[in-house]
């Protein structure tokens, strides 16, 4: 009987884990399905090498390379950003802040990570481009390097928490050798911790390069509508979330090529992401055999 | 000896440098919230609490956007909770490390980097598609639920990884099963922490805009969702719909509902902090 | 002959004689191999010390007499491990029902983060018993047992983590015996203690040792003098020499156990 | 739209919902209507989305919705659908609007343009090539030129490019296309070489960010107003707006309520969110129009 | 006196006569008092031991020698350490030179994930010194004194964490030495290794008290009586006795050293 009832509590558990299976079996279907019709009308190649994307228009392109572009720069402006600050800020409070400064602090730049995205594209929108565009004559109303800001600080959390994180676990030990041969925190930081935590810090960026290449709303909002290969960060672009954003603000009937285009473009981000979570994946793991 | 004095000089350099850093960040969300406060807090009242939305800004209110939120945190969390905790004491405290283990975890680790509108693709022709929720409370709820789903996983896991072995090993010597161990003691002794998992996790639900979007949330509910297969609004949609509206007096209520957004989410924060101090004594 | 019936049998006849026995066992934790064969007869009413260095596999070994490495990730263990002629890796073993007739202290004091009740009492009510009266009764002839109740009687409700180092390590061992087991393992039981509570509970063992067959582990070899009867100096996953307490100390057999004793490593 | 409750039985104030979605440009008179209606019947659930005029018929002609908002006519696919899926329906006139072209108030050369030079910049031709201003007349300057207007899905992108190009929805890709007008609004307002178009109301909103350019359609510049949209002189750029509702709504009580409600109101509304309210006697035909459709299908 | 003399004659002071001196140390972790008012002096070219039960506080006395205690968090100190004559904690002192004179060795070896040349020669590398031949002369006279040189020799660019435990423990030694400091206090450095290696590194012990003055905290008795010259008894945050070690194992005053080492508790 009792054997019985803790047969069934087990297989109802696995059950639920099972769902994350799911879950991910159905996106790649969700996806795939709808991309493959895509690309039953679309060539691969025009796909990736056509500089242009005017699926809506009476006169089709359908080069995704416009919108990556868009999202590469934002994301690119996010990550320069917030990859120095973030990894200053790590190193500060793991190796010098007191304890007490650190537990306080901590929580409240994770808050910034905790602030809904639509608030901050409102932020960008609002307050970041007019002040940039004070010493930036020309500088047009929705560019991508506000945005790219705006979402720098949105996840310097990310990397200065993870990395912090990756930073306190490096045993003890290690830093009191340092100590112990007369390094100053300076030396002991960039000499010892950082080496020895780097697959925890290198985990921590590519999370938030991550996250900055899915982020959607902040881009939506303050890095323009505009589909257009450049790198010109004072110009509208156009990232992959934000495509999809702006043709589900109209109608996506079924079937239509409009609902087509979102999943092509969704697919490509999801490889994207997809690569990059496997990758930190793998790191860590690695990371976590070395201090068992 | 100048060597020595050199590197204490960088040494102070880069500690000025970090607390530089650390406060750069706290201060831009201050100014930010300041701006935030400065256009919007006159305009917060119990009317714009309780009002529907209108074409005059200063009669509109986020009634309905304010139900709308309520209601897919509830739902989702009736969704979520049970298998995201459930998926996690699987993990944790019953699979063998083994094949099956191992795709579970990637797998995991990779949704929690899916990013947040590829689940309102998914939501979109899963959910209002066909099992046809059409752009429903519902679907709404069960598109956010996938998407925390991950985190309460990965925290709860956390949250159990915490409680010390100790207490299993105590439990089991005792001649307890192991869903007597995880039902009896874990999950008491762990409580705390996944509370706090929990509460970040709808935290981050609360402000979730774009699969809501993909999903089709709409842009005029004048009514607050009286069934789960209503059609809804929430706040953050709401939000932008404000921000995207050309008279100036819209700006002001995106201000406010921004306010009331984000004492939402530092106060659902804040009580997740407290309770992961409160919660990480217990074990030190 | 029915599953029941079988385990009821075993329970019984433990109850009876209670003797531990190892038949050439080896034990892997993946591909490293803790236990490299060991065979090892353990007397009842008797106090087994096991010895060694960090690392040589007492832990490993005192903890296959109740099953307690089953669900440690990449645990293997070949031979056999008998209690009163039964043994205990047969499929038909409740394992939850074994545990209960072998109890176990652990080095460190890991009471439940509950009251003091509810952690004697636990043992009794995961078997399903509930009747109120009967579990005090039970909770306070345990307490009494390890000389606790005159300092918790008041208290039962007090979490039991706010008891000192010591009572915390008494009360673990008063809800063992509240599930009355024959047989008592301990693995470094007093090693997190100070003088005062480990001189306690030196005494505890030497009285509980008419009821039940207690085994050892220790890294006091002074303390494994005092209280044991028979000593087992293991090393590098080996039992290198197993005989009277006294023998071992005065006059080992093996040049390793010597060096060990003498402090010469560990 | 499923009925929520059951009909009231004196038929005072009834209950149930109404669905309406379309057009951003209709939007706001639908809304303000929508919200005067509250106060007649409190239990009827409204709802309004923008997906645009083309997103709306496609809506309209699945039988999703019961009203759709349009700032054009439905186009002869858009009806063949409806046919397809016997939805029948009837056309009302609700409104008059101008398509404004808008400029930074920056900008000091370009306060007029041809249709010519519209054409010339907005042709699918143009893309990729026309990309500043002196490209377009010599006089202007020698900078990019940043072009905003509606989405592809908007029935204020199809009237333009109708208009302007001669070609319903062909115009060049490379511009910020948005469903959103407030994007256009701030695209155009922060942005000295900025250019755009849509509908007059959002300009109206807008006065003090924007610049309005005239449009000289053959007979000389002349600048978007009440005036000169409802006589008809500023061409090629005014139009009518428009509410379809399809035959199967018309056993709920409460939408045959909310259409004649819209068009009794409508005037004064249109007036109030900044569009041109049509006379009395153009609503008293719209009403006569409807109250036949309603008897027909009854 | 500028900073820099007054440094430097420290330095000289230290390599000249090296003597270490407590006087009436207390010492907080926030509120917990560890050290409750500490005096000694420790003689130069000496073995000194430091035994006494866990927590007892061994490691935080050790560790004021050289300021590791100073990133601790509440870590709070009062009363004196003197090394010849000079206060330690006066605000002149630049911690960084003084760790360079008083080495310090860690209880589980702590090599940085490195090279094995790059751990020893970091304490060099750090002060500015960059010459090739130097750095790389100093590295092996190092290596060589720890015994570590011929087995290590062929491979100075592996990774120092594939190195053995013992051979770990020697490395981090060797880095110490590398940086030829005057004292070089010794935490428990033999507790995580197996005999043989623990035997090397006693004998390392014992051949560099001729050049060095060397305080050791050990939980073995019999390794304290073998290689230290005085020891000293902590209990609870005080020193109970500290003698010859000869007196202190076979003729202590109190009561309390008795019972220690006789392995009454502990
Ligand atoms: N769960 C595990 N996984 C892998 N290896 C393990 C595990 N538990 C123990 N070991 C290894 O098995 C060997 C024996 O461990 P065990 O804990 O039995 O030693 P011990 O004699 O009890 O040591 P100590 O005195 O430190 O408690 C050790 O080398 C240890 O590293
Ligand atoms: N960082 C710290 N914060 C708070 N308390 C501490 C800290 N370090 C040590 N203590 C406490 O101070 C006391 C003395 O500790 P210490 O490490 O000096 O003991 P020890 O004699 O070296 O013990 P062991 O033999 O276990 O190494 C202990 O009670 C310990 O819990
Ligand atoms: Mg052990
Ligand atoms: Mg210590
Ligand atoms: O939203 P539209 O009115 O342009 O269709």
């Amino acid at each position: 009987m009792r054997k019985l009832k803790e047969l069934v509590i087990e297989r109802s558990l696995l059950l639920s884990a099972l769902i994350t299976i799911a879950v991910t079996v159905g996106i790649v279907l969700v996806l795939s399905i709808e991309a493959v019709n895509f690309f039953s009308e679309v060539s691969i190649i025009d796909f990736i090498t056509d500089p242009e994307w005017t699926p809506l228009f009476s006169d089709k392109h359908f080069g995704i390379l416009p919108l990556l572009s868009g999202t590469l720069l934002t994301s690119f402006i996010a990550i320069a950003f917030a990859v120095p600050v973030g990894l200053s800020i790590s190193i500060y409070l793991s190796e010098y802040a007191p304890k007490s400064f650190r537990r306080t602090i901590k929580p409240l730049l994770e808050l910034l990570a905790a602030v809904p995205t639509v608030v901050y594209g409102f932020f960008a929108l609002m307050v970041v481009t007019p002040f940039l565009q004070s010493f930036i004559p020309g500088m047009s109303s929705f560019n991508s390097l506000s945005a790219g800001l705006v979402m720098g600080i949105m996840i310097i959390p990310y990397i200065s928490s993870l990395s912090e994180d990756a930073l306190h676990a490096v045993p003890n030990s290690l830093r009191e050798a340092a100590y112990g041969m007369g390094s100053t925190r300076l030396q002991n930081s960039f000499r010892v911790m950082v080496p020895a935590a780097s697959s925890g810090i290198i985990v921590s960026i590519i999370l938030a390069i991550s996250r900055a290449i899915g982020e959607t709303m902040i881009v939506a909002i303050a890095a323009g509508q505009q589909p257009r290969l450049t790198f010109d960060p004072t110009v509208p672009v156009e990232t992959i979330t934000a495509y999809i954003v702006q043709v589900s603000l109209g109608d996506v009937q079924h079937d239509s090529l409009e609902y087509k285009t979102i999943f092509a473009a969704g697919i490509t981000l999801f490889v994207f992401t997809f690569l990059l979570n496997t990758i930190s994946y793998r790191i860590r793991k690695k990371f976590q055999e070395k201090y068992e | 000896m100048n060597n020595i004095r050199k590197n204490r000089l960088k040494d102070q350099a880069f500690k000025i440098w970090g607390i530089f850093c650390t406060l750069l960040g706290l201060v831009l969300l201050a100014v930010f919230i300041g701006n935030i406060l400065v256009d919007g807090i006159m305009r917060i009242d119990w009317e714009f609490v309780m009002n529907l939305p209108s074409r005059k800004p200063e009669k509109a209110g986020i009634y309905t956007a304010l139900m709308g939120s309520i209601w897919v945190l509830l739902l989702t969390t009736l969704i979520a909770l049970p298998v995201g905790i459930a998926a996690a004491i699987y993990l944790e405290e019953y699979s063998k490390k083994n094949k099956l283990s191992t795709i579970l975890e990637v797998n995991i680790s990779n949704l929690a980097g899916v990013p947040s509108i590829i689940y309102g693709l998914l939501g979109l022709e899963v959910f209002v598609r066909i099992l046809e929720m059409g752009a429903s409370v519902l679907a709404g709820s069960f598109t956010l639920a996938l998407l925390i789903l991950p985190i309460v996983i990965v925290s709860t896991r956390e949250a159990l990884k915490a409680v010390p072995k100790s207490i299993r090993d105590a439990s089991f010597a005792m001649g307890a099963s192991k869903w007597q161990t995880v039902y009896h003691q874990l999950l008491p002794a762990s409580f705390g922490g996944i509370l706090t998992g929990i509460i970040l996790a709808l935290s981050r639900a609360v402000g979730e805009t774009a699969p809501l979007i993909v999903i089709g949330a709409l842009a005029y509910v004048p009514f607050a969702p009286s069934s789960a297969m209503d059609e809804f609004s929430v706040l953050p949609i709401q939000i932008f719909n404000w921000i995207t509206r050309p008279q100036h007096g819209f700006v002001e209520n995106a201000a406010a509902a921004i306010i009331i957004l984000l004492l939402i989410t530092f106060v659902m924060n804040g009580i997740a902090v407290y309770f992961r101090n409160k919660w990480q004594k217990k074990f030190k | 002959m029915s599953k029941d019936k079988k385990e009821s049998v075993i329970e019984s006849s433990i109850k009876r004689k209670y003797k531990l026995q190892a038949n050439d066992v080896k034990v892997w934790y993946g591909d490293f191999m803790a236990i490299k064969g060991i065979s090892m007869d353990i007397k009842p009413n008797k106090v087994t010390a096991f010895i060694g260095p960090s690392g040589c596999g007492k832990s490993t070994f005192l903890r296959l007499f109740n099953r307690m490495n089953d669900y440690v990730d990449g645990f293997k263990m070949e031979g056999e491990i008998n209690i009163d002629g039964s043994n205990i890796n047969d499929k038909d073993i409740n394992v939850e029902l074994l545990r209960k007739q072998v109890g176990m202290v652990f080095q460190k004091p890991n009471p439940f983060p509950k009251s003091i009740f509810e952690n004697v009492a636990y043992g009794l009510k995961i078997q399903g018993l509930k009747d109120k009266a009967f579990l005090e009764e039970r909770v306070e002839s345990s307490l009494k047992q390890v000389a606790l109740w005159n300092e918790v009687k008041d208290d039962l409700n007090k979490s039991a983590l706010a008891l000192s180092g010591g009572q915390q390590q008494r009360l673990c061992i008063a809800r063992t015996l509240a599930v009355e087991p024959s047989i008592i393992l301990m693995d470094e039981p007093t090693s997190a203690l100070d003088p005062i509570s480990t001189a306690k509970i030196e005494e505890l063992i030497y009285k509980l040792k008419d009821k039940y067959t207690i085994v050892i582990v220790t890294h006091n070899m002074q303390q494994a003098s005092r209280i044991s009867d028979n000593t087992a100096f293991f090393y590098l996953g080996e039992l290198i020499e197993y005989d009277k307490t006294n023998k071992i100390f005065t006059n080992p057999e093996k040049e390793q156990t010597e060096n060990y004793i003498t402090g010469r490593f560990g | 739209g499923n009925n929520k409750g059951q009909d009231n039985e004196n038929g005072e104030a009834g209950s149930g919902t109404i669905s309406i979605d379309g057009s951003s440009t209709v939007y706001p008179i639908t809304e303000a209507v929508a919200e005067e209606f509250r106060a007649e019947q409190p239990d009827v659930d409204v709802t309004i989305g923008v997906s645009g005029t083309g997103g709306g018929f496609k809506k309209f002609g699945r039988g999703e919705i019961n009203i759709s908002d349009a700032s054009r006519p439905i186009k002869e696919s858009e009806a063949a659908i409806a046919k397809e899926n016997n939805i029948t329906y009837v056309e009302l006139e609700v409104a008059y609007d101008g398509l404004a072209v808008v400029i930074n108030p920056e900008n000091d050369w370009a306060t007029t343009f041809t249709v010519e030079e519209l054409k010339k910049i907005w042709e699918p031709a143009a893309q990729g090539k026309i990309m500043k201003w002196n490209q377009i007349n010599p006089a202007w300057p020698n900078e990019e030129i940043h072009l905003f207007g509606p989405g592809v899905a908007s029935g204020t992108f199809d009237y333009f490019t109708e208009a302007i190009v001669g070609e319903s929805g062909s115009s060049r890709g490379d511009f910020t296309a948005s469903e959103d007008d407030n994007v256009l609004v701030q695209g155009v307002s922060g942005d000295k070489y900025g250019l755009g178009f849509f509908g007059l109301a959002y300009f109206e909103a807008n006065q003090d960010k924007l610049a309005l350019a005239s449009v000289d359609g053959g007979n000389g510049p002349v600048k978007p107003s009440t005036e000169t949209v409802k006589n008809g002189t500023y061409a090629p750029l005014s139009r009518p707006l428009y509410i379809y509702v399809n035959s199967s709504s018309l056993k709920d009580k409460q939408v045959i309520d909310f259409v004649n409600f819209y068009l009794d109101e409508a005037g004064a509304l249109a007036k109030d969110v900044g569009y041109i309210s049509m006379t009395k006697e153009e609503y008293a035909i719209q009403k006569e129009k409807f109250n036949k459709f309603v008897k027909e299908n009854q």
